[in-house]
């Protein structure tokens, strides 16, 4: 019995040696419990070495090896060869970035935005609260599902490869920047939500967003950053009237 | 060659090196943390069932309680001045990541909640769902970003450690993006570099756990200790490898054969399937062994049954393993049991420190997987990783930055010549290396290897074999080829480099679980079935030499301060 | 930090981006329907006067041609496709908790289509009775 | 409070209060005056009976203002959408320069468009 094999028409890309990207094919055996990443390491293994890409985990949760899957943003460590089978499999670089080398995209302008708009807890006392048992903040379960979906972002970009508007504009903030910060800016244990708006709100942030949707499409982990983006315009807004529609207030 | 200075350098991003960093950045000293991949790529990320500490005492906890299922779990063979340290410090570590915003699950009063895990007498450990390692690296990472004393260099895979004048002074690394080799030098370096799973085929452990910080300390000179204590996770999905994690167990899943029998009440009826993971392996593998195992595509299994727990409960409390299940092999556990195996997880062992991190090479420090600091003996507890990952990174970090306050700045000139001359021993090596093995080969027959000879259960034959065949390795690496030679994401180097780490690291396995001629935690010899403390209750430490590991051993510390000490005794469960 | 960076290349976005997936194209559908609803209304204020002079019984009027009752047949799908987006975004706009579970946004969205019939049928029953006599 | 560097969400609260009215009215309105009463479909001999054709042509009354207003607010409102939305529409459809000078050019048309629906309703009608 011979064994049967798939088709991997891979986006090749070696600064310095290719002037252009090319598509290199590879033949590899087709297993019906293979994702793409599986048969990327396989070429790199046995066939050619000189292709690279990232991967680290291999169970969707370390968000290393989001790539262009026959045209659409997927983690290749959850994108089986049997989606594609028999016809071949087409994978390139996760769109929307520049691409370093094959399939390796430079994602420093997404951490740099993640810095930007303050990932973590603020509040005045929080060096000085006391820790160890009984010390928690406390939270309720109710309290957690208001930000715990938008805590779920492993940081693939599949949701900047899928956004067009980050396409055409790169200095937008982005989908998963943005649903970190409303992360935060939900959680009753934060104070820093003043501190995050004029970033986020700011023309290069929320509103650059026209609502495409994609990003929630296609993120692995349904965290959903249309809404994050989109219920921020509406607390923005609401602040925005407030602040002129009282300016003595809340100052 | 750029030379990038700091007090204290950081090796590995993940949970203990964030943790690390974070500690002696409040210290006020400048700190470099260099990572292979983006902080949040760690395999901390992939831990799911949670981290203990007291945290509540309602359940009937205490600090005494967790010292002692520690040492028991560990047989005996856990520092017993680390494991005091250890319980008193993992409350406020677990609350300190509270509020640095991790998604702790609560219970409706606010609080914190605790779950059942595996060699724990009382529910203490603190979870995030079934993501616990995800939220606390994350959580971890985030906040790292407002510390302006951390610069980061993610993609930047170290190659060899800077030793002059009997201390360590950094690091040399390759830019992943550009290719060029860059000198770290610092008053104190830490290794964080996780776990060597990758060792074996079958394993819960990402593809970029090979170990490294364990290879570079040993080429350094320090010793890599209890390195015999791979553990093997009681249930891994078949295929992959895929942890599901004990908290499967922990919230009420059951191990049954192939007839449906719970066959762990012959082997461990007081805690079932809440036994220590060294012991449940055993017995699965002692079940399949004698028939009782589930046929399938990879092999014989055991099935873990979470049917009973119901929709409600598994999607609130274990969705991840619903997901992976689900996706990786297309069982949905509400219906379905789920077939599982033991498989590689973690290592008990590592760079050998004291407690405070501290490797018996002056200037170099380890903490977390990477770290054979005391804590966990000849088998580590489940969810006490997490929890060690934050005490000891914590403790190492700052007691690194208080050494590097008080060190003088090193010799530049000696430290460059050692960066130039490390960039031509790779360059001479890799640069034109044109022989006939492949590195992906290699790296593969040394994972089956390990998985056919260093597996639950153990002879001398197999491991001299094991040995051997090593040995074969390589001697088969001197003629790896590496056929890519430009210089941006060269990956193949780096793997080329990761694989002759780990054909060193290997040796420091299989070396001392020859010479450790007893049964002892995750060591399970078939010819030596017994634990044997008059010889054995020591600490293997593996030093490098021209031809192989030399073992010495280091007896383990019984002593503790303010809680009471635990006399090795029979385990009985 | 890195050392400077490697050349590379961005791959650009076609102008035709819109056509390569469904959803896609469906967005720009959506984003279109403002430009019929904005039309019909400028129109329909043009033709006010004349309505309030009776232009309905005046056949050779704009509002009695066949051609708006066809463009406000174009109108009304564009429309209802206007609201069908974005009473169905009503959910993920809102977050709204009381109590210990959130509000479904399936049940924010309903809510929205519920008033929506309310608010036809009551202003179909205003605008379209006869005022006075009948 | 805090800071931000730009008034879209004063925009944007327009176009969302206009996304609203679209949906809310126009259909009805579309469907009454567009094509029930064209079509034939509403029997009175004399169109003018109908309440909101009658309405405006009572300037004194209550429900004059009321429909008045309700118009006006409704078509203000779309037409602000309308600017918002096809301002992004040309940006992208790949008109990526003068972003300044799409802003004006829609926003004005909508408040033109604003001043005449005003100055009909409540000048002329």
């Amino acid at each position: 019995m011979t064994e049967s094999t798939i088709k991997l028409a891979v986006t090749r890309y070696r600064p310095g040696q290719d002037r252009e990207p090319t598509v290199q094919t590879y033949t590899v055996p087709y297993h019906d419990d293979w994702v793409v990443l599986d048969a990327l390491q396989y070429v790199k293994d046995n066939i050619d070495g000189t292709l690279s890409f990232r991967w680290s985990c291999h169970m969707g949760v370390c968000g290393s090896c989001g790539m262009m899957v026959d045209g659409t943003p997927k983690l290749t460590c959850a994108a089986f060869l049997r989606e594609s089978y028999p016809r071949e499999v087409r994978v390139e670089p996760l769109a929307n970035f520049p691409v370093v080398r094959d399939l390796i995209v430079d994602i420093d302008d997404f951490m740099h935005k993640l810095s930007e708009v303050k990932p973590y807890i603020i509040r005045e006392d929080l060096d000085s609260l006391p820790l160890g048992l009984g010390h928690e903040l406390r939270q309720t379960p109710a309290e957690l599902e208001d930000f715990k979906q938008f805590g779920m972002c492993i940081n693939c970009m599949l949701c900047y490869s899928a956004c067009p508007v980050y396409a055409m504009e790169p200095k937008f903030l982005g989908p998963a920047a943005i649903a970190l910060a409303h992360r935060y800016n939900m959680d009753s244990r934060d104070q820093g939500r003043n501190q995050r708006m004029p970033v986020i709100g700011s023309s290069e942030g929320i509103w650059e967003c026209t609502f495409v949707g994609e990003c929630s499409v296609v993120c692995p982990k349904h965290v959903d950053p249309a809404a994050a983006i989109q219920r921020t315009k509406l607390a923005t807004t609401n602040d925005w009237f407030k602040s002129m529609l009282m300016p003595w207030g809340n100052r | 060659m750029d030379v990038i200075k700091h007090d204290v350098l950081i090796v590995g991003g993940g949970l203990a090196g964030l943790r690390a960093a974070i500690a002696a950045a409040v210290e006020g000293v400048s700190v470099g943390l260099v990572s292979k991949v983006y902080p949040m790529r760690s395999h901390t990320v992939s831990a799911e069932g949670g981290a203990a500490a007291v945290v509540r005492t309602d359940t009937g906890d205490s600090l005494q309680l967790h010292f002692e299922d520690t040492i028991k779990g560990s047989d005996f063979l856990a520092d017993q001045n680390v494991a005091e340290y250890f319980v008193q410090e993992a409350a406020n570590e677990l609350i300190q990541m509270e509020h640095w915003g991790c998604p702790w699950s609560r219970e409706p009063d606010g609080s914190v909640a605790v779950r059942a895990f595996g060699g724990m007498s009382v529910h203490r450990t603190m979870f995030a769902s079934d993501k616990s390692g995800f939220h606390m690296l994350h959580a971890i990472f985030q906040t790292s970003l407002k510390y302006d004393k951390i610069v980061r260099y993610d993609e930047n895979f170290v190659t060899s450690l800077l030793v002059d004048d009997g201390r360590c002074q950094g690091v040399v690394a390759m830019d992943q993006r550009s290719g060029e080799f860059r000198l770290f030098t610092a008053k104190a370096t830490i290794l964080a570099t996780g776990g060597c799973g990758r060792l074996w085929a079958f394993t819960t452990n990402g593809f970029i756990n090979t170990g490294d910080g364990h290879g570079l300390a040993y080429r350094a000179g320090a010793p890599l200790s209890d390195m015999e204590f791979p553990q093997y996770h009681p249930t891994g999905l078949p295929g992959t490898g895929i942890l599901i994690t004990e908290a499967a167990r922990g919230e009420g899943g059951y191990l049954v054969n192939k007839n449906g029998d719970r066959f762990l009440s012959d082997y461990i009826p007081s805690r079932m399937e809440l036994g220590p993971r060294d012991i449940i392996s055993r017995a699965e593998i002692t079940e399949m062994e004698a028939g009782r195992g589930v046929p399938g595509r990879y092999g014989d299994t055991v099935m873990l049954d979470l049917r009973h727990l119901g929709d409600e409960l598994i999607n609130r409390k274990l969705p991840f393993v619903r997901e992976l299940a689900e996706r990786y092999i297309g069982i949905d556990p509400v219906h379905n049991p789920i077939p599982v195996r033991p498989v590689v997880h973690y290592m008990m062992g590592g760079v050998r420190t004291d407690i405070d991190g501290q490797s018996p090479l002056p200037g170099l420090f380890a903490c977390g997987e990477a770290a054979q600091e005391g804590l966990n003996g000849a088998n580590r507890l489940g969810s006490n990783s997490l929890t060690e990952c934050l005490v000891f990174g914590a403790r190492t970090g700052r007691v690194a930055a208080r050494l590097a306050a008080q060190t003088p700045e090193a010799s530049a000139a000696a430290i460059e010549a050692l960066g130039a001359d490390e960039e031509a021993r790779i360059a001479a090596r890799f640069g034109e290396a044109t022989g006939d093995e492949r590195v992906g080969q290699i790296r593969s027959d040394l994972q089956l290897t390990m998985e056919r000879l260093v597996g639950v259960y153990r002879t001398g034959d197999s491991l001299k074999q094991a040995a051997e065949e090593l040995r074969t390795l390589k001697e088969r690496f001197t003629r790896v080829r590496v056929d890519d030679h430009t210089r941006v994401f060269n990956m193949e180097l780096q793997a080329a480099l990761e694989v002759d780490f780990m054909l060193e690291i290997a040796e420091t396995v299989v070396a001392p679980s020859i010479l450790r001629e007893e049964s002892r935690g995750s060591q399970a010899r078939r010819d030596f079935t017994d634990r044997d403390d008059e010889k054995f209750l020591v600490h293997s430490l593996a030093y490098r030499t021209e031809n192989g590991p030399q073992i010495e051993w280091q007896p383990v510390i019984l002593t503790t301060e303010s809680l009471t000490a635990l006399p090795p005794a029979e385990r009985k469960y | 930090m890195h050392a400077p960076l490697a050349p590379g290349y961005r791959p650009a976005l076609s102008n035709g981006w819109w056509l390569s997936n469904r959803r896609y194209f469906l967005y720009m559908v959506r984003e279109l329907t403002a430009v019929f609803a904005a039309l019909w209304a400028i129109i329909f204020v043009t033709q006010l006067p004349q309505i309030t002079a009776g232009a309905y019984s005046n056949p050779a009027s704009l509002v009695s041609s066949p051609l708006w009752f066809a463009f406000s047949l174009v109108s009304l799908a564009f429309v209802l496709y206007h609201a069908w987006t974005a009473f169905n975004a009503t959910g993920t706009l809102i977050y709204l908790r009381m109590g210990p579970k959130p509000i479904a946004g399936g049940s924010l969205n309903a809510a929205m289509f519920i008033a929506w019939a309310l608010a036809t049928f009551v202003i179909a029953f205003v605008f379209v009775t006869p005022a006075i006599g009948g | 409070m805090y800071k931000i560097n730009t008034n879209e969400p004063f925009w944007w609260g327009l176009f969302m209060g206009g996304a609203g009215m679209i949906g809310m009215f126009l259909p009805v309105l579309i469907l009454v005056f567009g094509l029930a009463i064209p079509g034939g479909a509403v029997p009175p001999a004399s169109y003018d009976t109908v309440r909101l054709i009658h309405l405006l042509g009572q300037p004194a009354s209550v429900g004059n203002l009321l429909v008045k207003v309700f118009l006006f607010g409704v078509f203000s409102l779309t037409f602000f959408h309308w600017a918002h939305r096809f301002r992004y529409l040309l940006f992208d459809l790949g008109l990526h320069g003068g972003r300044t000078a799409v802003e004006y050019l829609c926003y004005s048309a909508a408040l033109a468009a604003t001043i005449y629906t005003a100055v009909t309703l409540f000048v002329i009608a």
